[in-house]
C-alpha cells in the first residue's frame, strides 16, 4: 500500500491543495453592521464641496461631513439659521453679520483632535479661502473654486472679518440680491481652521480636502476608489445626532447595476433611478419611490469656440435638428417635459420660446445651407457617462440624436470617458459639443444663468459652451442688482430670448427626480435643490446583517 | 534539478526584465509626456523638474531605465492620472483581490473538471463521453460576459439568493490591506468574524463559480484526451499484469500520469482564468486589478496601464516558471528530456 | 495440463463487417513446459496472450470452447476472481520493456506493487518492510546486485535489458506457474537477448514454471523451447516438440519460415536467393477462405479451401493436406 | 576491382549543450577509413552507439563530416550538395514506414528524384517509375497508393525503389531489415541481390544479424565506440574473430548448433 | 500521371481525405459546419436580407418583444431594443463585425504568422531553446491582455481591436508553424527528400506543408474561437466596436441597462454569439479527434 500511498500524496499535491474551506455561518444578528448602504454614482472628485460642482460629490459631502451658516427651508421658504444662529443685514444690502453657534464641535478623528468648538476663525478661513487668493490653502488641490467663480461671489466679497469670537461680518462691494441663496448653497461649507493649521505644520495641506474634517453628522471614515466611502455617525453633533451609526456609499456606475442592487438588497437607497424602470419600480413592494418636481433643465452646449459652432447659424440648424419629443419619449419615458429655456418651469423668470427651438429639419437644412456648410459635417458630441437627475441617459439620448442629426446630413459621434476624467477634459474645452445639464442649488434663477454662461463661469471652466458675450453678461449683472422682482423679472426675460436667438446650448428636457429605497428605510426626503440630507436616514426595525 | 532550478530561475530574471523593458518603452509610445506617463506628474506641476531629474530625463535612455527599474524596487510606481493616488499601494490591494477570486476559481474547476473528465474517458465515444464532451465544449463556447450576466439576472435578481457586487457587505468594516478579503476578515479581527465570513462567501459564489466554468469545461477535455492517452499506454497494461485492479491503476497509474499533460498544459487554463477574470470583475465590481486596468485604459491613465501590466505579466511568468518546476519535480523523466535537448 | 484452450476465436469489426482475427486455436501447455509460439506481425499471436490475460477490449470478441488454466475457465471469471490468477499464477513480460513500466515511479515503487497484501503479515510499518525486503530479493533475483541505485531511479534511466530484467523480477514475484512472455527480446542485441535468454532459463529450472514464449522468427527462439507452435493469420498450422519439428517441419509455412529465417543458413551459400513463399500475408479485409495460407501455399489445392483440417501424428498436430517432409 | 567509393579518415563530432555555458562533446565518429569496391557488399557491424548508423549518414550525404573526405570515382563528394550525391549514391532507411512521406502518393514520391536530378519529361519519367516498380516487385496500381495503404514488405520496396530510381552505384541500406517479418525480409534479400546482379550496384550494409551479414557482404567492417575494430573478409572474420567484442556479437541465435 | 480513379476502382483516400470522412461522421459537427456556413452567408449577404437598416430607428416601437409575445409585432421578429431599431437586423449586420471580420483577421494573420514562421524554420535551425522559451512564454499570456496593451497605444475602436487580435495572432501562427516544421524536420522521410536533392521551395510545399496543414488547421479554429471571443469581449468592456455598432458584444455592453426590462435585447446576442463559438469549437475539437484518429490509424 506505500505506493498508493505515496502516489495519492503525490496527485494531492498535484491538485493543488485544498484550503481550509469556510464553514458556512448562519446569519447572526452583530450590532457591528448597523448603517445604511447608498449606491453612488461614481467617486468624489473631492471631499471639499467648495472645489466642485458635481452632484454626485455633493451627495456625498456637503450635506454630511459639513454645515453651513444658513440653510434654506423649502416648507417655509425662507432661510434658516445652523451655525450662524441670526445675522443681520445693513440696509444697503451691504454688509452682513453672523452671529454664530458656540456648541459646534468638529470631527475627533484619528488624524486630528480639535481642542475648540467652531469659532469666527473657522468662519473666516473657510470663505476666504476661495475668495482669497493669498490665503495658503487658495492654490491647494489647485482645482479652483468653479461655483463661486462662476456665481461671481469672489469678487462680491469686499471684505470679511471676525468681529469676535462668535460673530463675522461680510462686506459686498454691491448689493447682490442671491448673496443669501448662496450662503444657503451646498458649497459655502465651513472648514476647521484648526485642522489647516496642523495640516501646514506638517507640510500636507492637501490633505485637508482628503481626509476632511467638519462640523457635520457623519465624520469621514474610508474611502476605497470605486469601491466605497465610509462615514461614521459624528456623536458630538451640535444637532440631533445622526440616525444611522454607519453609512456607505457604494460606487457603482451603472444605473441599471444600482437598480439590481437595490433588488438584491445590496443597497439601501438608490438615487436617480432610471426612468425607464420607474414604472415597475412603483409596483415593488419592498422598494419605496420618491419623485420630486426638481428645478433642472438637460441641454445641449456647442463649444462656441471652436467652428463651426461659432457660427450662430449652425447652432440654431442643430437646435432645429432635434426632435426633442421624441428624446423625451426614448429617454425620460415622459417623466420629463419639453424645455423651452434654460430656466425650469418652476422659476418664476421662466420665458419659454418653443418657436426658436422647434423641431424643423427643414429650416435646419436651410440654415446649414447659409453657413457654407449644405453637405454637413461630422461632430462629436460628448454624453455624459452617470446619470443626473437631468439626464437618466445620455448615451441613450446620443444615439437618438445621431439618427435625427443624419437627416440633415451631420455625422456624429459619441464620445464618453469615465466621470471624472470626462468633466476634465470638458473643462479643457476639449469637445464639440457636450450633453449635460444643470441642476439648481438654489431658488434664485441667477443660479442658472451665471454659472452656465457667465463669461466668469468660462474662467472656471463650468461653462460647457465657451461662451462669454458682454451683452448677455450685463443683462445678468443688471438683474442680480436689484431687489424688485417685476425688474428682475424683465431682465431675465430678455436674456432667454438672447439666448433663443445665440443658441449657445439647446435645452432638452426639465425631468422629475426620482429617488428609490427598500422599503424600510425611513427618514428620507427629497429637496428639491441640490444633495441629500442623509442624517435622519435608518432602517425602520432593528437593522439585522444581510450577507 | 539545481541546474534546472538555476536555469529557469535565470529564465525567469531575463524575461523579467524583457517586460520591465517593455512597460519602460511604453511611456515613450504612449501619448504625451514620457515623465508624465511613467510618473503620473503633469507637466504644470511644481514637482515636474525634479522628477524628471530623477528618473534620469536630463541622462540618456540606458539611465532612465535603470532610474526606473530603481523606481520600481522602491515601490514608486508613479501616480494615476486621474485621481493622483500611488499606483503601488491600489495594485497590492486590486492585485489580492485578483489573485483571490483567481485560485478560488481554479480550485472550484478542478476537481469537478478532472472527475469528469476521467469519466469521459474511461467510456470513450460512450453516451457518458458524448455527454459530457457536449457540454464541456458548449460550456467553453459560452461568452462569460453574457453568462455572468444571465446569472446575475437569474441567481440574485430572481432568486434573490446571492448579493451581486463587491467583496462583502461593506457595513462591515474590513479596511483592505491585502486585497484577499478572506485574509483581510482575518487580519481585521471584526467583533462577528463567522458573519463576515459568511458574507464574504455569498459575495464570492456568483462570481467564483461563473469564472469556473470555462477553465472547468477545459480541464474536462484536457483530462479526458490525456487520460485516453495514457490509458493506451503499456504500462497501464503491465499494472493490469501485476494483478492490480482497475481502480489501483487508475489512481496510482494513470490519474497522475494524464495529471502531468494536464499540468504542462495549465498555463492555457491560467491565461484563459486571466482573461476572463478581466472581464468578470468590471460585471461584479470587484476591486480587482482587471477591472481597473480595463478603465485605465479607457481612460488612459498611463501610470496605472503600465503597472497593471507590469504586475499581470509578472504573474503570468512567475506562474510559468513555477509550473515548469513543479513539472520537473514532479515528474522525474521530464527532467531528463530537459537536459538531452540539444 | 496447466493451460486448456480450445478452439479460442476472437472477432472484431471492421468496414467489411466483422471477421474473425483468430480462428479455432488450439493451444495446450503442460506443466513445466516451455512453449513457443511463432508467427509473423499480425498474426494474432499477441492476442492469444492478451486474451488469456484478459487485456482485451470490448471491441474483440473472444469465444473458446475453453480456456482452462488449472481446470479453471479463464474467460467466465469474475474480475477479482481473475485478479488471484493474473499476477500471481500467470504473469507477463512484454517486448520493449521500458515502456512497460511507469515513467513517474521509481522502479523500488513499481516492484511493490507487484508484492501482494495476502503475503505480509503484522502491523502497516511491519509490512512495508517486509515489502521492501521482497523487492530487494527479487532484484537480487533477476541479478541486479546494486538494489539501492535501481530501487531509485525511474525508466528513463534504465538500459533495455536492465528494464526487462525488472519486468522479470516483477513476473516472478509470485512465483507463477505460467509465465507469457511476449517477443521480450525482439528489439535487443544479440547479447543482452543472450543474457535474458539464460535468466529466463535459470527460473524455468529453478521454480519449473510453465513458459509461453512468443516470437515472431524462428531463427530467435529461446534454445531450451521444447515445443513450437507456428502461427499464421489467426490459424494454428502446426504444433510439435522442438526438435522434430524444426529438424523436418510438416507444414509447408514452416518450412517457408525456416527456410527464410537463415536458420539453416550454415548450409546455405552465401548470396544465394532465399526460397520464399510468394506474397504478403494478407490483411483483416482480405482473409482467404479455409487454410489462409493458400494463396501463398505451393501445395495448394482446393480441398484445402473447401474443408481445411487438423491431423495429428503422434505428438504433432499440422493443419495441412499436404503436409511436406512426411515421406517416411 | 576499381576502388568506387574512398573514405579518408571521415570524423563526426557532435556538440550538444547541457548547461548554459557547458558543452558537451561526443565523438560519434573517430578516423575511420575505407575503401568500397565496384559490385562489392560492405557490411558495417557494431553495438547501438557504435557509430555506424553516423556513418551510413555521412557516406548518404544526410550529414556533413567534421573532418575527412569522401571520394567516388576519383570525385570528391561535397557535402551538401545533394544532387551531386543523388546521383551516385542512395539511401535506405530502417524505417521504410517512417521515410515515406504520409502526403503524397507513391507516385509523386518515385516523380521527387527524377524532378530535381534528371531532365527526364513527364512521360519518360512515368514510364521510369513503372520500370522500376517493377524492379522491385509492385504494380503499377501501386503508384496511385498512399503509404499508409500498404504493407510493411511494399513499403520496403517502395523505398528502395525510390532509392533505386536514379540507377545510383552505392546502395546504403542503414539496418533496413531489422523490423522486418523473415518471410518478408527474405523477400527483401532476394530483391537486393537481384538488384545487385542487375544493375552491378555496390552496398554498404549496416546490420547487426551475423546471419545476413554473412549471407549477404563481402568483406565486413567491425565497429566499437566510433572506431574500427576489424576489417576484413566475412568468411575470415567470421571464422576467426580477433576481437572478443567480434565474438560477442557473432555469438548470437547460431550457438543453438 | 494517370488519374487514380480511372483505373482502380477502390476509392483512394488521401491522409487529408481520410481526416474528412472520418470528421463527417460526427452529425453535430456537420450541423455546426453549416451553421458556420450560414453565418457567413448572412455575413455576405445580409443587407439583402434586412428590411431595415441596422441603425434604423422606430420611435413607435421601442423596446418591443419578439413576435410571438403578447406584445409583439410581425414587423419585429425578435423585437426590438430601447431605442426602437429591429433586432433582427442588427444580429444579421452583427454577425459582419463578430464573426466575418474577426474570420478574415484570422486568415490574414494565419498567411503573414505561416509565411514567417516557414521562413524562420527554413533558414534558421534549431539553436537556441532559450529563445524557444521565451515564445513560449509569449504564448502563455493572454490573448486579451496583450490586446489590451495594443489598445492602451492605439485607443479603443472596432478597427483597432481588430488590428490587436490580428498582431496578438501572427506570433502564435509562427510559433506553431515554427515548431510543426521543426518537428517534422526530423523525421526520415524529410531527409529522405533531402538526399533526392529536392528545392527548398519543393521541400517546402509538396514535403512540410502536407504534413503540418492539420496542426495548422486545428490552430486555426483555435485562433479563429479566441478571436471571435477576444472581440466580442473587447466590445463588451466598450474598448472595441463602439456604439450603435451592432457588433455583438457591444450589443451585449450597451443591453444591460435594459437586461431586467427586456431580457430579449441582452439574451438575442448573447445567444448569437453562444451559437457561433460552439460552432467553431465544436468543428475545431471534431477535427482535432478526426486527427489523431487517422494518427493512430
Amino acid at each position: 500500500m506505500a505506493t498508493t500511498k505515496r502516489s495519492l500524496i503525490k496527485t494531492c499535491t498535484a491538485a493543488l491543495c485544498l484550503p481550509v474551506l469556510i464553514a458556512c455561518a448562519p446569519q447572526s444578528e452583530q450590532e457591528a453592521t448597523l448603517g445604511v448602504l447608498y449606491c453612488a454614482e461614481g467617486n468624489p472628485e473631492s471631499f471639499n464641496p467648495q472645489l466642485v460642482t458635481s452632484g454626485t460629490t455633493l451627495d456625498m459631502t456637503a450635506a454630511q461631513l459639513y454645515d453651513r451658516l444658513i440653510e434654506y427651508s423649502h416648507k417655509e421658504n425662507n432661510y434658516q439659521p445652523a451655525l450662524a444662529e441670526r445675522w443681520s443685514i445693513d440696509e444697503h444690502g451691504l454688509r452682513y453679520t453672523f452671529y454664530l453657534r458656540d456648541d459646534v464641535q468638529f470631527h475627533t478623528t484619528d488624524w486630528f483632535q480639535p481642542s475648540r468648538p467652531l469659532n469666527a476663525n473657522d468662519v473666516v478661513f473657510s470663505f476666504r479661502r476661495w475668495f482669497d487668493p493669498s490665503h495658503p490653502f487658495h492654490s491647494v488641490s489647485g482645482r479652483g473654486y468653479p461655483f463661486f467663480t462662476a456665481s461671481g461671489i469672489t469678487e462680491l466679497i469686499d471684505s470679511m472679518k471676525a468681529l469676535d469670537e462668535h460673530t463675522v461680518e461680510i462686506r459686498l462691494k454691491q448689493q447682490d440680491s442671491s448673496f443669501l441663496a448662496n450662503l444657503a448653497s451646498d458649497f459655502a461649507i465651513i472648514l476647521s481652521a484648526e485642522y489647516g493649521h496642523q495640516l501646514l505644520a506638517a507640510g500636507t495641506p492637501e490633505l485637508i480636502d482628503q481626509r476632511p474634517i467638519g462640523t457635520g453628522p457623519f465624520q469621514f471614515s474610508d474611502f476605497r476608489k470605486d469601491v466605497l466611502v465610509r462615514y461614521h455617525r459624528h456623536p458630538n453633533y451640535w444637532r440631533e445626532l445622526a440616525a444611522s451609526e454607519q453609512i456607505v456609499f457604494r460606487i457603482t456606475q451603472s444605473d441599471h447595476k444600482r437598480m439590481l442592487m437595490l433588488l438584491t438588497q445590496d443597497c439601501d437607497i438608490s438615487p436617480y433611478p432610471p426612468a425607464r424602470d420607474v414604472e415597475w419600480l412603483r409596483q415593488k413592494e419592498s422598494i419605496e419611490l420618491q419623485a420630486t418636481v426638481s428645478p433642472n433643465t438637460a441641454f445641449w452646449a456647442f463649444n462656441t469656440e471652436r467652428p463651426p459652432f461659432d457660427d450662430p447659424r449652425v447652432r440654431q440648424a442643430l437646435a432645429h435638428a432635434i426632435d426633442r419629443d421624441a428624446l423625451l419619449r426614448a429617454v425620460y419615458f415622459e417623466h420629463a417635459v419639453r424645455a423651452d429655456s434654460i430656466l425650469p418651469n418652476t422659476s418664476w423668470a421662466h420665458h419659454p420660446i418653443p418657436d426658436a427651438y422647434r423641431f424643423d429639419p427643414e429650416r435646419a437644412r436651410e440654415l446649414l445651407a447659409e453657413a457654407d456648410l449644405a453637405d454637413g459635417f461630422s461632430m462629436d458630441i460628448w454624453a455624459i457617462p452617470v446619470q443626473r437627475g437631468y439626464n437618466p441617459n445620455a448615451r441613450l439620448m446620443a444615439e437618438r440624436m445621431q439618427s435625427d442629426l443624419a437627416r440633415i446630413g451631420v455625422r456624429a459621434n459619441i464620445v464618453s470617458y469615465e466621470w471624472s476624467t470626462f468633466r476634465r477634459r470638458l473643462a479643457e474645452g476639449l469637445h464639440d459639443s457636450v450633453l449635460i445639464g444643470w441642476s439648481a442649488d438654489h431658488a434664485d434663477p441667477d443660479n442658472f444663468f451665471r454659472p452656465l454662461l457667465s463669461c466668469r463661469a468660462k474662467e472656471s471652466g463650468n461653462n460647457r459652451a465657451q461662451w462669454c458675450d458682454p451683452l448677455f453678461d450685463d443683462l445678468l449683472n443688471a438683474a442680480i442688482r436689484t431687489e424688485l422682482m417685476p425688474t428682475r423679472q424683465n431682465f431675465y426675460q430678455q436674456a432667454q430670448e438672447y439666448l433663443a436667438i445665440e443658441v449657445p446650448l439647446l435645452p432638452i428636457a426639465h425631468s422629475v427626480r426620482f429617488q428609490a429605497s427598500q422599503a424600510d428605510i425611513e427618514g428620507l426626503q427629497l429637496a428639491p435643490f441640490g444633495g441629500i440630507e442623509l442624517r435622519r436616514v435608518k432602517h425602520r426595525d432593528t437593522q439585522e446583517l444581510r450577507p | 534539478m539545481t541546474r534546472y532550478l538555476l536555469r529557469q530561475i535565470t529564465l525567469l530574471f531575463f524575461t523579467l526584465l524583457a517586460l520591465s523593458l517593455f512597460t519602460f518603452c511604453l511611456s515613450y509610445w504612449f501619448a504625451g509626456s514620457a515623465v508624465t506617463n511613467s510618473s503620473g506628474i503633469f507637466p504644470d506641476d511644481p514637482s515636474y523638474a525634479t522628477i524628471a531629474t530623477a528618473r534620469g530625463f536630463d541622462g540618456g535612455y540606458f539611465g532612465q531605465y535603470i532610474a526606473y527599474l530603481r523606481h520600481l524596487f522602491a515601490g514608486d510606481w508613479g501616480r494615476s492620472l486621474l485621481d493622483g493616488a500611488p499606483v503601488f499601494e491600489q495594485l497590492i490591494v486590486r492585485f489580492g483581490a485578483s489573485l483571490e477570486i483567481m485560485l478560488l476559481a481554479l480550485l472550484v474547476a478542478w476537481f469537478p473538471g478532472v472527475a469528469f473528465g476521467v469519466l469521459a474517458a474511461l467510456k470513450p465515444g460512450r453516451s457518458v463521453d458524448n455527454t459530457i464532451l457536449g457540454m464541456s465544449i458548449s460550456g467553453y463556447s459560452i461568452p462569460v460576459f453574457w453568462f455572468a450576466q444571465l446569472a446575475i439576472l437569474l441567481v440574485a435578481v430572481q432568486w434573490g439568493l446571492t448579493p451581486i457586487a463587491g467583496q462583502i457587505n461593506p457595513l462591515f468594516d474590513i479596511p483592505a490591506v491585502t486585497g484577499s478579503i478572506l485574509i483581510d476578515i482575518a487580519l481585521a479581527q471584526p467583533a462577528n468574524p463567522q458573519a463576515a465570513y459568511y458574507s464574504a462567501f455569498m459575495h464570492m459564489i456568483l462570481p467564483v463559480t461563473v469564472l469556473a466554468i470555462m477553465p472547468m469545461m477545459l480541464l474536462i477535455r484536457l483530462t479526458r484526451n490525456s487520460m485516453l492517452d495514457v490509458l493506451n499506454k503499456n504500462y497501464i497494461v503491465s499494472s493490469y499484469a501485476k494483478g492490480m485492479s482497475t481502480r489501483r491503476v487508475l489512481w496510482s497509474h494513470a490519474l497522475p500520469n494524464a495529471m502531468q499533460q494536464v499540468i504542462r498544459q495549465l498555463s492555457n487554463l491560467i491565461s484563459l482564468l486571466i482573461a476572463n477574470t478581466f472581464i468578470l470583475e468590471v460585471i461584479f465590481s470587484w476591486p480587482g486589478i482587471g477591472n481597473w486596468l480595463v478603465r485605465s485604459i479607457y481612460e488612459r491613465d498611463y501610470p496605472v496601464i503600465q503597472g497593471g501590466l507590469l504586475i499581470i505579466g509578472s504573474l503570468i511568468l512567475v506562474t510559468h516558471v513555477l509550473l515548469n518546476l513543479f513539472h520537473a519535480w514532479r515528474y522525474p523523466q521530464v527532467r531528463k528530456d530537459l537536459y538531452a535537448a540539444p | 495440463m496447466l493451460l486448456d484452450i480450445r478452439n479460442l476465436t476472437i472477432r472484431t469489426k471492421t468496414n467489411i463487417g466483422t471477421v474473425n482475427v483468430l480462428d479455432k486455436v488450439n493451444l495446450q501447455i503442460h506443466e513445466g513446459e516451455i512453449h513457443t509460439l511463432v508467427g509473423e506481425s499480425g498474426s494474432g499471436k499477441s492476442l492469444i496472450a492478451r486474451a488469456i490475460m484478459g487485456f482485451l477490449s470490448e471491441r474483440w470478441d473472444v469465444t473458446a470452447d475453453r480456456v482452462w488454466f488449472e481446470g479453471k475457465d479463464l474467460l467466465s471469471l469474475s474480475a477479482a476472481e481473475r485478479r488471484d490468477i493474473i499476477g500471481v499464477d500467470i504473469a507477463m513480460i512484454f517486448q520493449d520493456a521500458k515502456s512497460y513500466l511507469d515513467p513517474n515511479l521509481t522502479i523500488g515503487e513499481q516492484l511493490s506493487e507487484a508484492v501482494l497484501d495476502r503475503d505480509l503479515d503484522g502491523s502497516w510499518w511491519q509490512r512495508s518492510k517486509q515489502r521492501k525486503e521482497r523487492v530487494i530479493s527479487l532484484l537480487h533475483r533477476v541479478g541486479i546486485k546494486n538494489h539501492k541505485a535501481m530501487m531509485q531511479s525511474y525508466a528513463h534511466e534504465l538500459s533495455e535489458g536492465a528494464a526487462q530484467k525488472i519486468m522479470i523480477a516483477s513476473a516472478i514475484a509470485h512465483r507463477p506457474k505460467l509465465l507469457i512472455a511476449d517477443e521480450p527480446t525482439s528489439t535487443m542485441e544479440p547479447a543482452t537477448r543472450q543474457q535474458i535468454y539464460r535468466l529466463l532459463a535459470q527460473f524455468h529450472a529453478r521454480y519449473g514454471m510453465s513458459m509461453l514464449m512468443i516470437s515472431q522468427d524462428l531463427g530467435a527462439i529461446m534454445p531450451q523451447t521444447e515445443r513450437i507452435s507456428m502461427i499464421y493469420s489467426g490459424q494454428l498450422m502446426e504444433t510439435g516438440p522442438a526438435e522434430p519439428l524444426l529438424q523436418k517441419p510438416y507444414h509447408p509455412y514452416t518450412e517457408a519460415l525456416l527456410n527464410t529465417s537463415l536458420y539453416r543458413q550454415a548450409e546455405s551459400q552465401p548470396r544465394t536467393k532465399l526460397p520464399t513463399l510468394p506474397g504478403v500475408e494478407p490483411t483483416l479485409q482480405h482473409l482467404p477462405i479455409g487454410c489462409r495460407l493458400g494463396p501463398r501455399c505451393p501445395y495448394a489445392k482446393p480441398e484445402c479451401i473447401k474443408t481445411p483440417k487438423t491431423l495429428k501424428l503422434r505428438d504433432r498436430m499440422y493443419a495441412c493436406h499436404h503436409p511436406v517432409n512426411l515421406e517416411d | 576491382m576499381k576502388p568506387l567509393l574512398v573514405v579518408e579518415s571521415l570524423r563526426k563530432v557532435y556538440h550538444s549543450r547541457t548547461g548554459l555555458f557547458q558543452q558537451q562533446t561526443t565523438v560519434a565518429l573517430d578516423d575511420v577509413s575505407f575503401t568500397v569496391n565496384e559490385g562489392q557488399t560492405l557490411a558495417v557491424m557494431g553495438t547501438n552507439g557504435s557509430g555506424k548508423s553516423t556513418l551510413a549518414a555521412l557516406i548518404s550525404g544526410a550529414v556533413a563530416p567534421t573532418s575527412g573526405r569522401l571520394v567516388f570515382a576519383g570525385e570528391e563528394l561535397e557535402a551538401g550538395n545533394y544532387r551531386q550525391r543523388a546521383q551516385v549514391i542512395r539511401m535506405i532507411f530502417q524505417d521504410a514506414d517512417a521515410s515515406l512521406n504520409p502526403h503524397l502518393t507513391l507516385g509523386r514520391q518515385l516523380e521527387e528524384p527524377l524532378l530535381f536530378n534528371t531532365k527526364l519529361n513527364a512521360r519518360q519519367r512515368h514510364e521510369r517509375i513503372m520500370k522500376t516498380l517493377h524492379q522491385v516487385g509492385l504494380l503499377a496500381e501501386h503508384m496511385v497508393f498512399y503509404p499508409h495503404m500498404m504493407s510493411t514488405g511494399q513499403k520496403q520496396r517502395a523505398s528502395i525503389a525510390r532509392a533505386i530510381i536514379l540507377q545510383p552505384k552505392l546502395l546504403v541500406a542503414d539496418e533496413a531489415l531489422a523490423t522486418l517479418d523473415s518471410s518478408v525480409r527474405a523477400q527483401i534479400i532476394n530483391l537486393l541481390l537481384d538488384l545487385q546482379r542487375d544493375l552491378k550496384m555496390s552496398y554498404i550494409f549496416i546490420s547487426q544479424s551475423p546471419e545476413i551479414v554473412r549471407h549477404l557482404a563481402d568483406e565486413v567492417m567491425i565497429m566499437k565506440d566510433g572506431q574500427v575494430i576489424e576489417h576484413g573478409d566475412v568468411q575470415d572474420v567470421f571464422t576467426a574473430p580477433k576481437e572478443q567484442y567480434t565474438e560477442l556479437m557473432l555469438m548470437s541465435e547460431l550457438q543453438r548448433k | 500521371m494517370p488519374r487514380p480513379n480511372l483505373y482502380y476502382e477502390e476509392r483512394m483516400p488521401s491522409p487529408l481525405q481520410r481526416v474528412w470522412l472520418e470528421f463527417r461522421r460526427n452529425a453535430f459537427a456537420i450541423g455546426a459546419l453549416y451553421i458556420l456556413i450560414f453565418i457567413v452567408f448572412i455575413s455576405l449577404f445580409g443587407p439583402l436580407l434586412t428590411p431595415y437598416g441596422p441603425n434604423q430607428q422606430f420611435i413607435d416601437a421601442i423596446s418591443l418583444p419578439p413576435a410571438w409575445s403578447v406584445n409583439g409585432d410581425v414587423r419585429f421578429l425578435l423585437g426590438t431594443d430601447e431605442l426602437g431599431r429591429d433586432m433582427i437586423t442588427r444580429l444579421i449586420y452583427g454577425a459582419r463585425y463578430s464573426f466575418a471580420l474577426p474570420l478574415l483577421v484570422v486568415i490574414i494573420s494565419a498567411l503573414i504568422g505561416v509565411t514567417l514562421g516557414a521562413i524562420a524554420a527554413m533558414t534558421v535551425g534549431v539553436k537556441s531553446s532559450t529563445l524557444k522559451h521565451l515564445l513560449d512564454v509569449l504564448m502563455s499570456i493572454p490573448s486579451l491582455l496583450l490586446a489590451l496593451v495594443i489598445i492602451a497605444l492605439t485607443g479603443p475602436g472596432l478597427g483597432n481591436a481588430l488590428l490587436a487580435i490580428g498582431l496578438v495572432m501572427i506570433p502564435q501562427f509562427l510559433h506553431v508553424t515554427r515548431n510543426a516544421i521543426h518537428d517534422e524536420r526530423r523525421k526520415p522521410y524529410v531527409t529522405a527528400s533531402r538526399l533526392n536533392g529536392v528545392s527548398d521551395y519543393y521541400l517546402l510545399t509538396m514535403v512540410f506543408f502536407p504534413n503540418i496543414v492539420r496542426v495548422l488547421v486545428i490552430q486555426f479554429t483555435i485562433g479563429l474561437s479566441v478571436a471571435i471571443f477576444d472581440i466580442a469581449a473587447l466590445g463588451f468592456l466598450r474598448l472595441g466596436a463602439q456604439a450603435p455598432t451592432p457588433e455583438w458584444g457591444s450589443m451585449l455592453a450597451q443591453s444591460l441597462e435594459v437586461a431586467y426590462v427586456t431580457p430579449w435585447v441582452m439574451a438575442l446576442p448573447g445567444l448569437a454569439l453562444f451559437i457561433t463559438l460552439v460552432s467553431v469549437n465544436l468543428v475545431g475539437e471534431t477535427l482535432r479527434q478526426a486527427i489523431q484518429k487517422q494518427l493512430e490509424q
